[in-house]
């Protein structure tokens, strides 16, 4: 009678769900076994183009440093061209599979992963850059440009293929002061039916307030304060530094309560 | 100590034996669904009352009229529509012209087994009414506190699948039934035993309970649960439960956990479950078997969770597993 | 439970994770005894994670959470891959069965490879003129000057050194099998490039083959190429059969979608050119190395047949033992 | 459109990534932003042919020259699009009318070069800024960032690209038989039709790329705002309002999804707000890295220059063969460094080293090749290999509950102490723990109950039978507090004793105290 629904782990999920409702983010949500969403940012092309101009650097310097190799004739020469197979077809593979990206991207803060958002494989990796043959026509990654502008998450032939994507990797640096129980505002109580995303606006603002102008944050709180129906025994709302302070009492209070 | 417990096991070897008749007399006339008829009979040892839940057909009224054919005491039925008054339930004052005074007319509330149809048919106002009388005890008329006879037990019904027009029950009402049982379609061998039963020397397809024979009388009733709530309970046992309630608090797919009266009602009916498997004192397996029971009506699963289709029973399968069980 | 008690809370548990990610994280393959209670942690907060944006708490503390989330997701389900063991089973099973799953496709690349190359080869043995049609004269002449008898520098002559050995082979890794990635890739133009390099590649060498048998130079020809053709050969034709893989899944995508039906068919066309680029390492070991070599044609002819033999048994019956079925 | 379907998401972003939101809301809106190019590049483009009469190259070097002004309207429409209120295409005139104001000017003129086009065409023509104001702004926006620049510079590429990859397609497709493009001509010859050709290429490639060139900018720049402005906040403070005044709707997660605009009269107010106000916002505190100086007109004049000086009146060039003897670099052998020939001698001795090398490795490599092959096909191995996964199963792998190594030993010193309990549970605990050897999984959560079942699967009854009275007994002691007699633990050990050496032949140490 009931379709008895899946248990929460142990079960493959789909992998890679499409991305969910807001399509104008360049996030797609994933779900892993766990049950939560990770969200992957797919690198667009101009990045992705830069990465490849500083690998394709990479690779000219090396291709220079060998040149001095040519004096030993036969094995020099052989020496060359083995390398030289070596760059043009294992280079990204062996970047990617070992430490996730090529130093290109890794410059840029890319990295490949499969559109499960796990780490690229040996296959996938195999297969992506193989194909980059393809995306390479007929000049200059001409039909890789054109796949990556036409792909919801840039992706290009080779990607498509191998079930592959390149997003941005996380920021290891960015550890926000959220963690760092700063807090020492006395709490206010912001008025009741505070929506939750207005709750969580309230908190972003208080993380960020150190990023924005004095002027800006005033106006922030103003903006916040002025939506707000006046309070019952008529007192008005403050203004100027005063709103930002009872800001941060909201978030305050909102952080850790009374 | 020991001569108490002699006592006690005397006790409750007449308990478990008097729910094991319950159980084997109900059983007759509704076939297969073993775990729903333990769930019901721990309930009544625990004089807890109970939502059931299932599509219509599974036999739920069957096995509230085989119960109260079992039981014997008062036996009520009220078909929870949308029209239906309070005063319908609980029952009104009324002026007798002859003598020129007041006089109370009772309402089917005053029996010792009630069966609510399909509770979540009838609006918010007459739920309460049958819900505060459940709480309390008793029921107010015209500013007069009047009694419920001693053990009284509602077994409510709701349909999951019809939504329409129905007003589901609010959280704070949930709490106050001890279990939410859930029937499922019997299984294959079952259905066709069902079938056959059902089919033989009937006419017509009204309820047949003819074959449920009286086996407990009230003052039994009130005696099986006395016995419950006197069974021994380790510390350890104890602890277990309140780790679970805590743990569903906290869990990941959970949005609101259980409140405290679940850890109250997951005692006692681990405590109705150990009498009716005839134990002496309660075992984590008593607690792990009722957890869900206890649970499923308690929790909010999170919106991401609904929307993909997990029912409660899913997310506290994984919390089961998860929690340690104490065995040291 | 409000945002401030809840990180508290979970302070020391979220720095024992983050300590553990980063020496996870550090370490490539290193020694150390496995971090047993990473799984543990990691799920821990990916219910935190889940809790944190259930219960609407500071995008900064969910942001931080969801890099942590990350981060161990992509610790926990990585896959380390061994080299040699899975290399060999990939070579004694993987490969020759999913070969012979997908046989219709190989015959029909090897069709198109070997039909066309003996048509040309019997056409330019009784025409001298044909090869003409396919290579400009330039060509030609150097075809014949590398196979000419008269012309000592062909084969193991006295003066070829181990660096020339080395040197060819260089060469024949990087254009070998350059070519058989390129068949492979061409198949994503709806296999039209996979068909039309393996036309083009039996058309040149069946040409090539009959021309110099017409001019006498079988002596030279044949035992140096009878060597490593049945690797060589065999290889480009697999890798052909992969990049026609690609193709069918492009054109026949069957119930599936193209893009689903590709990406099916390109995890099996892997398979097949990886098989491939190793059959071509290995005829560049023996092309490089011994088909040059001083040895008599007989021995040669020898080695050539009995390694069209070894293929054969190798791709026909390799992997069949296995008990986990093919 | 709907409202709550046009915006994008608002948040802060790293600038690469605000460049990708802004190439999806290219794709997203890619048919009207291209048709939009199109329409005012005709505008131009046609008088432009009449003014330069008819010489391509001008012609070519005109349009291109004049691009902010097809590009102006993209911005402007991109603009209200963002913010949910699209203009129509029919509307074209409000849209031009809107776009090419006198601010533009500069852009066409002595900015035309300028590297970050597309981030500073929002700051002129959406703030309606000049001067030193725009300067000022830009600053305070760029803050030092390099990607505007960056991004103008891949796009000429992508449009390089896209134009030769035309060209190339087209060069390819053309099948033999019909006159075949000149592919130099194409790019040299102004006069023949391969120019006119590659013209019309090179404009398809602008058309397509300009879309995402401006929302790429543009996107940079609404994400230059989150960051410094914290825009996506003050939308949800205004919604705050709005929704503080309702009740709380029964839907929080779907709400918090969305932090983007939902209420159109919030929505109005925030756009008529972007394009209308004029942000007198102090730049304080915030410094830029270098000045922007403004550009002469040097490339466009060299272009002009060069186009001049290829004129047959400046004179012409003609192509001489001549013969001259060829006197090489003097070949007199510098004497070669003793490092040099001393490399020379290594890789001859290296060659035949990397030679054997890599045979004796291609022989190796064939060997175990055949031997895994072999092996795979001998029957014993074969039943070996089938018995492996319970082999390695059987190893505890999860073991919770320590044991000590000598458990009966354990057991007897509990008993001999009168810790019955002690006792009791330690046997209990090694049975789970045999259990857990002999590949029965048990989970943590598993209460007794369960651990009897699990084991029912696997164990026969004889071994079951013992295994239930240990379990009868120990939930009586533990539950209950009532204690066996000692007798009835001795029995007990001795049944597991049994049990365990009949189970398995090799368990560690614990086994051997019997």
């Amino acid at each position: 009678m009931f379709p008895r629904s899946p248990r929460l782990h142990f079960l493959a999920h789909d992998r890679a769900r499409p991305a969910v409702a807001a399509p104008r983010d360049t996030v797609r949500l994933n779900e892993t076994p766990e049950g939560v969403d990770l969200g992957l940012r797919p690198a667009g092309p101009t990045v992705r183009a830069l990465a490849l101009t500083i690998d394709g650097g990479i690779r000219l310097l090396v291709y220079l440093a060998l040149t001095p190799l040519a004096a030993f004739a036969g094995l020099g020469a052989g020496m060359i061209l083995i390398t030289s197979f070596l760059l043009e077809w294992c280079y990204p593979v062996v970047f990617e599979v070992w430490t996730g990206a090529t130093p290109g991207k890794r410059t840029l803060g890319l990295m490949v992963v499969h559109d499960d958002g796990t780490p690229v494989g040996l296959p996938a990796s195999l297969i992506r850059n193989l194909l980059r043959v393809i995306d390479f026509l007929p000049l200059f990654y001409g039909v890789g440009l054109v796949c990556t502008l036409a792909d919801r998450d840039f992706r290009r032939l080779g990607d498509l293929a191998a079930g592959t994507l390149v997003i941005h990797a996380e920021d290891r640096m960015a550890r926000p002061a959220a963690l760092a129980a700063h807090r020492d505002t006395p709490p206010r109580p912001p008025p009741a039916g505070l929506s939750l995303t207005a709750a969580q606006a309230i908190l972003a603002f208080d993380e960020r307030a150190a990023r924005l102008s004095a002027a800006r944050r005033i106006e922030l709180a103003e903006i916040l304060l002025a939506r707000f129906p006046p309070a019952a025994d008529g007192q008005t709302w403050p203004s100027g530094p005063a709103a930002v302070a009872l800001v941060a009492g909201y978030a305050s209070w909102l952080t850790k309560g009374r | 100590m020991s001569e108490s417990d002699t006592g006690l096991d005397e006790a409750v070897a007449r308990a478990a034996a008097h729910l094991q008749a319950l159980e084997a007399a109900v059983g007759r006339a509704l076939v297969g669904q073993r775990q729903v008829l333990r769930e019901s009979v721990v309930a009544l040892a625990a004089a807890g009352h109970c939502l059931l839940e299932g599509v219509p057909g599974v036999g739920k009224t069957l096995l509230v009229r085989g119960l109260a054919q079992a039981l014997g005491g008062r036996f009520a039925r009220i078909q929870f529509t949308p029209d239906l008054m309070p005063s319908d339930v609980t029952g009104h004052a009324l002026f007798d012209m002859k003598t020129e005074e007041f006089r109370i007319r009772r309402g089917p509330i005053f029996c010792n087994l009630l069966l609510g149809d399909e509770i979540n048919r009838a609006p918010a106002k007459t739920q309460a009414a049958l819900l505060e009388a459940m709480q309390e005890q008793q029921v107010t008329i015209e500013g007069q506190p009047l009694p419920l006879p001693a053990p009284f037990l509602v077994y409510a019904t709701q349909n999951p699948i019809e939504q329409e027009g129905t007003y589901p029950l609010p959280q704070a009402q949930l709490d106050r039934f001890l279990l939410k049982i859930f029937i499922d379609y019997p299984g294959e061998q079952e259905e066709l035993d069902l079938v056959r039963q059902v089919t033989n020397g009937q006419i017509g397809d009204q309820l047949d309970t003819s074959r449920v024979s009286r086996v407990l009388n009230t003052q039994d009733i009130t005696a099986v649960q006395v016995v419950a709530a006197r069974l021994r309970m380790d510390d350890s046992v104890l602890h277990y439960a309140v780790r679970l309630i805590r743990a569903a608090r906290d869990w990941q797919g959970i949005d609101t956990g259980p409140g405290p009266r679940a850890g109250i009602a997951l005692v006692r009916a681990a405590r109705g479950h150990a009498l009716a498997e005839g134990k002496a004192f309660v075992t984590p397996d008593d607690v792990k078997a009722m957890a869900p029971a206890v649970l499923r009506h308690r929790i909010k699963l999170t919106a991401d969770l609904e929307i993909e289709g997990y029912r409660p029973d899913d997310v506290l399968g994984d919390l089961l597993a998860a929690v340690p069980a104490p065995r040291s | 439970m409000r945002q401030q008690p809840f990180a508290a809370d979970r302070a020391d548990r979220w720095e024992e994770y983050r300590q553990l990610l980063d020496t996870l994280e550090r370490r490539g393959r290193g020694s150390d005894p496995a971090p047993v209670r990473f799984p543990a942690l990691y799920r821990r907060l990916c219910a935190d994670y889940a809790l944190a944006r259930a219960r609407h708490y500071s995008p900064g503390l969910i942001a931080e959470l969801h890099a942590l989330v990350r981060r161990g997701y992509r610790c926990l389900y990585q896959r380390r891959p061994a080299l040699l063991a899975p290399t060999l089973a990939f070579m004694a099973a993987g490969f020759p069965r999913t070969l012979r799953r997908h046989a219709p496709v190989f015959w029909l690349a090897a069709a198109l490879l070997f039909l066309p190359m003996a048509i040309m080869g019997v056409a330019c043995y009784q025409n001298g003129e044909l090869i003409y049609s396919l290579m400009d004269s330039s060509e030609v002449t150097d075809l014949e000057a590398l196979y000419d008898p008269q012309n000592r520098k062909v084969g193991r002559a006295a003066q070829r050194q181990a660096d020339t050995d080395f040197q060819m082979f260089g060469y024949y890794v990087m254009n070998n099998i350059g070519i058989g990635f390129r068949t492979f890739a061409g198949g994503l133009l709806l296999g039209l490039g996979s068909v039309i390099i393996l036309l083009f590649n039996g058309l040149a060498i069946g040409a090539a083959a009959g021309h110099l048998t017409r001019l006498g130079f079988e002596s030279t020809f044949w035992p140096f190429v009878s060597s490593h053709a049945p690797y060589e050969l065999t290889a480009i034709a697999i890798s052909g059969a992969a990049g026609l893989l690609l193709g069918q899944a492009l054109i026949a995508p069957g119930r599936r979608t193209r893009l689903a039906a590709l990406r099916a068919n390109a995890r099996d066309a892997v398979v097949l050119v990886g098989g491939a680029a190793l059959m071509l390492l290995l005829a560049a070991v023996v092309e490089a190395f011994w088909s040059g070599g001083g040895a008599p044609a007989e021995v040669k002819y020898g080695v050539g047949a009995l390694g069209w033999m070894l293929v054969a048994g190798y791709l026909s019956l390799a992997g069949r033992g296995d008990p986990h079925g093919a | 459109m709907e409202l709550d379907r046009a915006a994008a998401v608002l948040r802060p972003r790293r600038s690469w990534e605000g460049v990708d939101l802004g190439f999806t809301l290219a794709r997203l809106w890619f048919p009207t932003l291209w048709l939009l190019w199109w329409l005012g590049i005709l505008v131009l483009a046609l008088p432009a042919l009449a003014l330069v009469g008819g010489q391509a190259d001008w012609w070519l070097v005109l349009v291109w020259w004049f691009k902010p002004l097809y590009e102006a309207p993209l911005v402007f429409w991109s603009s209200r699009a963002l913010f949910g209120e699209p203009v129509a295409l029919r509307d074209v005139g409000v849209i031009f009318r809107s776009a090419w104001t006198r601010r533009l000017l500069p852009y066409l003129l002595w900015r035309r070069l300028s590297v970050s086009r597309s981030f500073n065409l929002p700051i002129v023509l959406l703030e309606g800024l000049h001067g030193t104001a725009v300067r000022r702004r830009r600053r305070v926006l760029i803050e030092g960032d390099g990607t505007p620049a960056w991004l103008t510079l891949i796009c000429y590429h992508f449009e390089a690209i896209l134009w030769g990859g035309l060209l190339l397609g087209l060069y390819f497709l053309i099948p033999a038989g019909l006159p075949d493009i000149d592919l130099a001509a194409a790019v040299t010859d102004e006069q023949s039709w391969p120019y006119w050709l590659s013209s019309a290429c090179y404009l398809l490639a602008a058309s397509v790329i300009a879309p995402f060139y401006i929302c790429g900018g543009f996107a940079l720049y609404i994400g230059r705002r989150t960051e410094l402005e914290a825009w996506d906040l003050e939308l949800a403070f205004r919604q705050a309002g709005s929704a503080g005044s309702t009740p709380r709707t029964g839907t929080p997660g779907r709400q918090g999804r969305r932090t983007g605009p939902g209420r159109p009269s919030t929505m109005t107010l925030v756009s008529t707000l972007l394009i209308a106000l004029t942000v007198t916002w102090p730049g304080g505190g915030l410094q830029a890295a270098t000045p922007a100086t403004p550009w002469p007109d040097a490339a466009g004049a060299r272009a002009i220059i060069a186009e001049v000086l290829a004129d047959e009146t400046f004179g012409r060039t003609r192509e001489l063969t001549v013969w001259v003897p060829i006197t090489g670099p003097d070949e007199a052998p510098t004497e070669t460094p003793p490092w040099l020939r001393w490399l020379g001698e290594l890789a001859l001795l290296l060659g035949p080293l990397l030679k054997w090398l890599l045979i004796s490795c291609a022989v190796a490599a064939v060997a175990l090749l055949a031997r895994r092959i072999l092996r795979d096909w001998r029957p014993e191995t074969r039943r070996r290999r089938q018995r492996s996964p319970v082999v390695g199963a059987a190893s505890p792998a999860t073991d919770f509950h320590q044991t000590p190594t000598d458990l009966a030993a354990a057991v007897r010193a509990r008993l001999a102490a009168g810790d019955a309990r002690g006792a009791l549970a330690l046997l209990y605990r090694g049975s789970i723990a045999h259990l857990s050897r002999c590949a029965v999984a048990i989970p943590e959560g598993a209460t007794e109950g369960e651990v009897l079942r699990l084991a029912a699967y696997h164990l026969n009854a004889s071994e079951l039978a013992p295994l239930r009275h240990l379990t009868r007994d120990w939930e009586a002691l533990a539950y209950a507090r009532r204690a066996p007699d000692p007798d009835q633990i001795t029995a007990h050990l001795a049944a597991w004793l049994r049990w365990t050496d009949t189970a398995a032949p090799t368990p560690d140490g614990a086994d051997h105290g019997a």
